[in-house]
C-alpha cells in the first residue's frame, strides 16, 4: 500500500529534478527545489510509516516547517539587489 | 472496520499519488514559469492533504496522527506562501507573465 | 544484494570526486567550498553507511520491543556533531572569501594571483 | 524493496551534485545544493539516521541556503568560464576514482551485521545505555554521556568558527561608495510590503520555536537534542530577521546578547565538567550529580545539550547577522 505512494512521490521527485536541471529561469528551478521539499514532506511521513517507527515524524514536521525559509531568502535576495540597482541607477543620473 | 479503513487509506493514499505525480509532469512539462508554479502548488496541496489524510487513517488515533495533522497544517500554510513569494520574487526581477522575458534572464550555460 | 550494497560504496566515491574535482579545476572561491560541501556530505554518507545494519532499525529503544535490531550509534553520534561543525566552517570560508573580494574585489584564483604578482 | 528507493535517491544525488559542477552560475548552484541536502536527509532516514537526518533537515532546509545567499550578495553570482588545467584535473580525478572504487570491494558488504565496526564498541553502548544511563535515545546517550570529550571539542570549534567569522567582519569594508543612509534604510526593510510571507511567517515563528525547544528536550527519547535544536531555533530567528528586516532582529536579540549565548553555552558544558571533577567524579562524569547515578546522568545531559544549543543558536545566528548586517561595496 505505501509502496505505491511511495514509488510515485519518488518518481516526481525525479520530474522536479528535471525541471531543476532544465531551467531555464533560476526560479523554475527554486521552484523545482520548492516542490522538492513538499515531496519530501510526504515521502519522510510514509516512510516512517513503512518502517515502523511513526515517532519519527519529527523530521517531517521540521521540513514543513522551515523548508520555506530559503524561498524566502530568494526573495530577499531578489528585492535587496533590486532596490540596489535602482539606487545605482538614481545615483548615476 | 479495519478492512474498510485499510481501503478507505489505500484509496487516498493511491489517488494523492496520483496527484502528486500529476503535479510533477505539469511542472516539467507547462510553456512558462507561473504556470508550471500553479500546476506544482496546485496538485501539491491536493497530494499533500490526500497522502497524509490516508496515512493519518493508518495511524489511528495516537501521537502520530497528531503530529500528522500538525504537518498537514504547516504545509498548507508554508506552501502557498512560497509559492507566492517565488512568484513575487520572479516578477521583482522583471519576468513578465506572458512569457516574455524582459531582463535579468539566465545566461545560457 | 552484493551488487546494490557495493552501488552506495560506488556513490560516496563519485561524490567524493566530483566535490574533489570541483575544488581543485574550479577557479571561484565559492565553487570551491560548494565543492568542499559536497565531499563532505560524501564522507558523512559512507559513515552512515557503514552503521546500517540489515533488518535494524534507528538505534531509540522502543517500550516493548523485545531482541530490536539496531543499527551502529556510534557513526551518527560522529556525523551528528559533524555536520554542525561542517555548516560553521563553511561559514567561515564564506566570510574569508567575502573579504578576498572587498580587498581584491573578484573571488576568482587566476585574478587573485595575478593581483598578488604585482 | 527498501534498498531500491534508497539507490534511486542516491543516483538523484550523483545527478544533483554533476549538474551543480557544471553550472555556471552560482545562484543556481546554491539552489541545487538545497535539492542536494534534502536528498542527503532522506537518505540518512533511510540508512536508521534518524538524529542524523533531523540535523541535516535542521541546518540544510534554511540555514546554509540563507549563508550562501547572503555570501552571493556580497560576491556575486557568476562564476568566469576560465578553466585552464582542465585536462589535469579530470585525469587526476578519475585516477583516484578508480584506486578508491578498487577500494571498496574489500569493504564489507553492506548492512552485514558481522562487519568490524559492529563489533568493538558499539554493542557496548547499546548494552550499557538503558542500565546506565536510562534513556532510549542511544545516540544521544552516546554524545552527550559516553562520548562527552568529543562533543565539548565539537562545540568549541563551532564556538571558534563563530569567532572567526565575527574577527573577519570586524575590519570595515573598504571605499564605501554610493549613499549608504538610504540604501541601507531600503535595505534594511526586509519583506515588510509583502503582506502574505509576513502574515504566514509572523503565524509560524512561535510555533517553529515551539517545535525547538520541544526537538531540545525530547531528545533523549526520540530523534533530537542541542545541535539540531540549536538549528531550528536560529532558523526561527532567521525568519524574523527576514520578514522584518535585519536591524529590527538585532533590536530584539542584540548582538551582546549572541556574543553572550555563543560564550554561555561552551561555558555550561565546561561548567558541567568542572562540577563534576570538584564533586568527585571524573571530567564531564554526571554521576556524582545526583545521589543516584542514574539521575545524575539525566541532570548532565539536560545540562550539556542545553549549552550545546545555546552555542549553536549563537553562533549561527552571529554569522548570519555578520553576513546580512554588511553592505556591498
Amino acid at each position: 500500500m505505501y509502496f505505491v505512494v511511495t514509488t510515485a512521490t519518488l518518481v516526481t521527485m525525479a520530474l522536479a529534478l528535471g525541471r531543476a536541471l532544465l531551467g531555464p529561469t533560476v526560479y523554475d528551478r527554486v521552484l523545482a527545489a520548492n516542490m522538492f521539499g513538499t515531496k519530501t514532506v510526504l515521502l519522510l511521513s510514509v516512510i516512517a510509516f513503512l518502517y515502523g517507527r511513526p515517532d519519527f515524524l519529527d523530521l517531517a514536521l521540521a521540513y514543513a516547517l522551515i523548508n520555506f525559509i530559503g524561498v524566502l531568502a530568494v526573495l530577499e535576495f531578489i528585492r535587496r539587489r533590486a532596490s540596489s540597482e535602482a539606487t545605482d541607477n538614481s545615483v548615476g543620473q | 472496520m479495519a478492512l474498510f479503513l485499510d481501503i478507505a487509506s489505500w484509496a487516498l493514499l493511491s489517488i494523492g499519488g496520483v496527484f502528486v505525480f500529476i503535479g510533477g509532469v505539469g511542472a516539467l512539462r507547462m510553456p512558462n514559469l507561473y504556470t508550471r508554479i500553479h500546476a506544482a502548488s496546485l496538485t501539491d496541496t491536493m497530494g499533500a492533504v490526500l497522502i497524509i489524510a490516508g496515512v493519518i487513517l493508518q495511524a489511528g488515533a495516537s501521537l502520530a496522527a497528531i503530529k500528522l495533522a500538525a504537518i498537514l497544517l504547516f504545509l498548507l500554510l508554508t506552501s502557498p506562501t512560497a509559492s507566492n513569494a517565488l512568484a513575487s520574487a520572479a516578477l521583482l526581477a522583471g519576468l513578465r507573465p506572458d512569457g516574455a522575458v524582459t531582463s535579468l534572464e539566465e545566461p545560457q550555460e | 544484494m552484493e551488487l546494490l550494497g557495493l552501488y552506495h560504496y560506488w556513490v560516496f566515491a563519485i561524490l567524493l570526486m566530483i566535490g574533489f574535482y570541483a575544488v581543485i579545476a574550479k577557479s571561484n572561491l565559492i565553487k570551491k567550498l560548494i565543492g568542499l560541501s559536497i565531499f563532505q556530505s560524501a564522507v558523512f554518507l559512507l559513515y552512515i553507511t557503514m552503521g546500517k545494519v540489515d533488518g535494524g532499525t534507528a538505534p531509540i529503544i522502543q517500550a516493548g520491543v523485545e531482541n530490536a535490531v539496531f543499527s551502529n550509534p556510534l557513526p551518527q553520534v560522529l556525523i551528528l556533531t559533524a555536520i554542525v561543525v561542517g555548516i560553521s566552517t563553511t561559514a567561515l570560508g564564506l566570510g574569508i572569501v567575502v573579504r578576498i573580494k572587498e580587498e581584491y574585489g573578484s573571488i576568482e584564483e587566476s585574478d587573485i594571483q595575478e593581483i598578488d604578482r604585482r | 524493496m527498501i534498498v531500491l528507493f534508497g539507490v534511486f535517491l542516491l543516483s538523484l544525488m550523483v545527478i544533483t551534485a554533476l549538474a551543480i559542477v557544471r553550472t555556471q552560475h552560482l545562484f543556481v548552484a546554491v539552489i541545487l545544493t538545497g535539492i542536494f541536502s534534502l536528498l542527503m536527509a532522506a537518505n540518512f532516514f533511510l540508512l536508521d539516521a534518524a538524529d542524523v537526518a533531523l540535523t541535516e533537515a535542521a541546518i540544510g532546509a534554511g540555514i546554509s541556503t540563507v549563508l550562501f545567499l547572503s555570501a552571493l550578495a556580497l560576491t556575486g553570482e557568476h562564476e568566469s568560464v576560465r578553466s585552464s588545467n582542465r585536462i589535469l584535473a579530470l585525469s587526476v580525478v578519475a585516477v583516484t576514482t578508480l584506486i578508491v572504487i578498487y577500494a571498496t570491494f574489500d569493504k564489507p558488504r553492506f548492512g552485514d551485521p558481522l562487519a568490524p565496526v559492529h563489533q568493538h564498541v558499539s554493542p557496548w553502548y547499546l548494552e550499557t545505555t538503558p542500565e546506565a544511563i536510562d534513556i532510549p535515545n542511544v545516540v544521544t546517550a552516546v554524545l552527550a554521556s559516553f562520548r562527552g570529550y568529543d562533543t565539548l571539542g565539537e562545540v568549541f570549534v563551532v564556538f571558534t568558527a563563530g569567532i572567526g567569522v565575527l574577527f573577519l567582519f570586524g575590519a570595515r569594508p573598504p571605499r564605501n561608495s554610493g549613499s549608504p543612509g538610504t540604501r541601507a534604510a531600503e535595505q534594511g526593510l526586509g519583506l515588510r510590503h509583502y503582506l502574505i510571507p509576513r502574515v504566514v511567517g509572523r503565524l509560524l515563528i512561535p510555533f517553529i520555536l515551539l517545535f525547538g525547544f520541544y526537538v531540545q528536550f525530547h531528545g533523549d527519547y526520540g530523534p533530537g537534542g542541542g545541535f539540531q535544536a540549536g538549528a531550528i531555533i536560529a532558523a526561527a530567528v532567521i525568519l524574523y530577521a527576514l520578514l522584518e528586516g535585519e536591524a529590527q532582529a538585532l533590536r530584539v536579540i542584540p548582538h551582546k546578547l549572541l556574543i553572550g549565548l555563543m560564550a554561555g553555552g561552551a561555558l555550561l558544558y565546561g561548567g558541567v565538567g568542572v562540577a563534576s571533577l570538584l564533586l568527585g567524579g571524573n571530567f564531564l562524569d554526571y554521576s556524582v550529580l545526583a545521589a543516584d547515578p542514574v539521575a545524575g546522568q539525566h541532570r548532565g545531559i539536560l545540562l550539556i545539550e542545553a549549552g550545546v544549543g545555546i552555542t549553536v543558536t549563537g553562533v549561527l545566528l552571529s554569522v548570519f547577522h555578520a553576513f546580512a548586517g554588511r553592505r556591498r561595496r
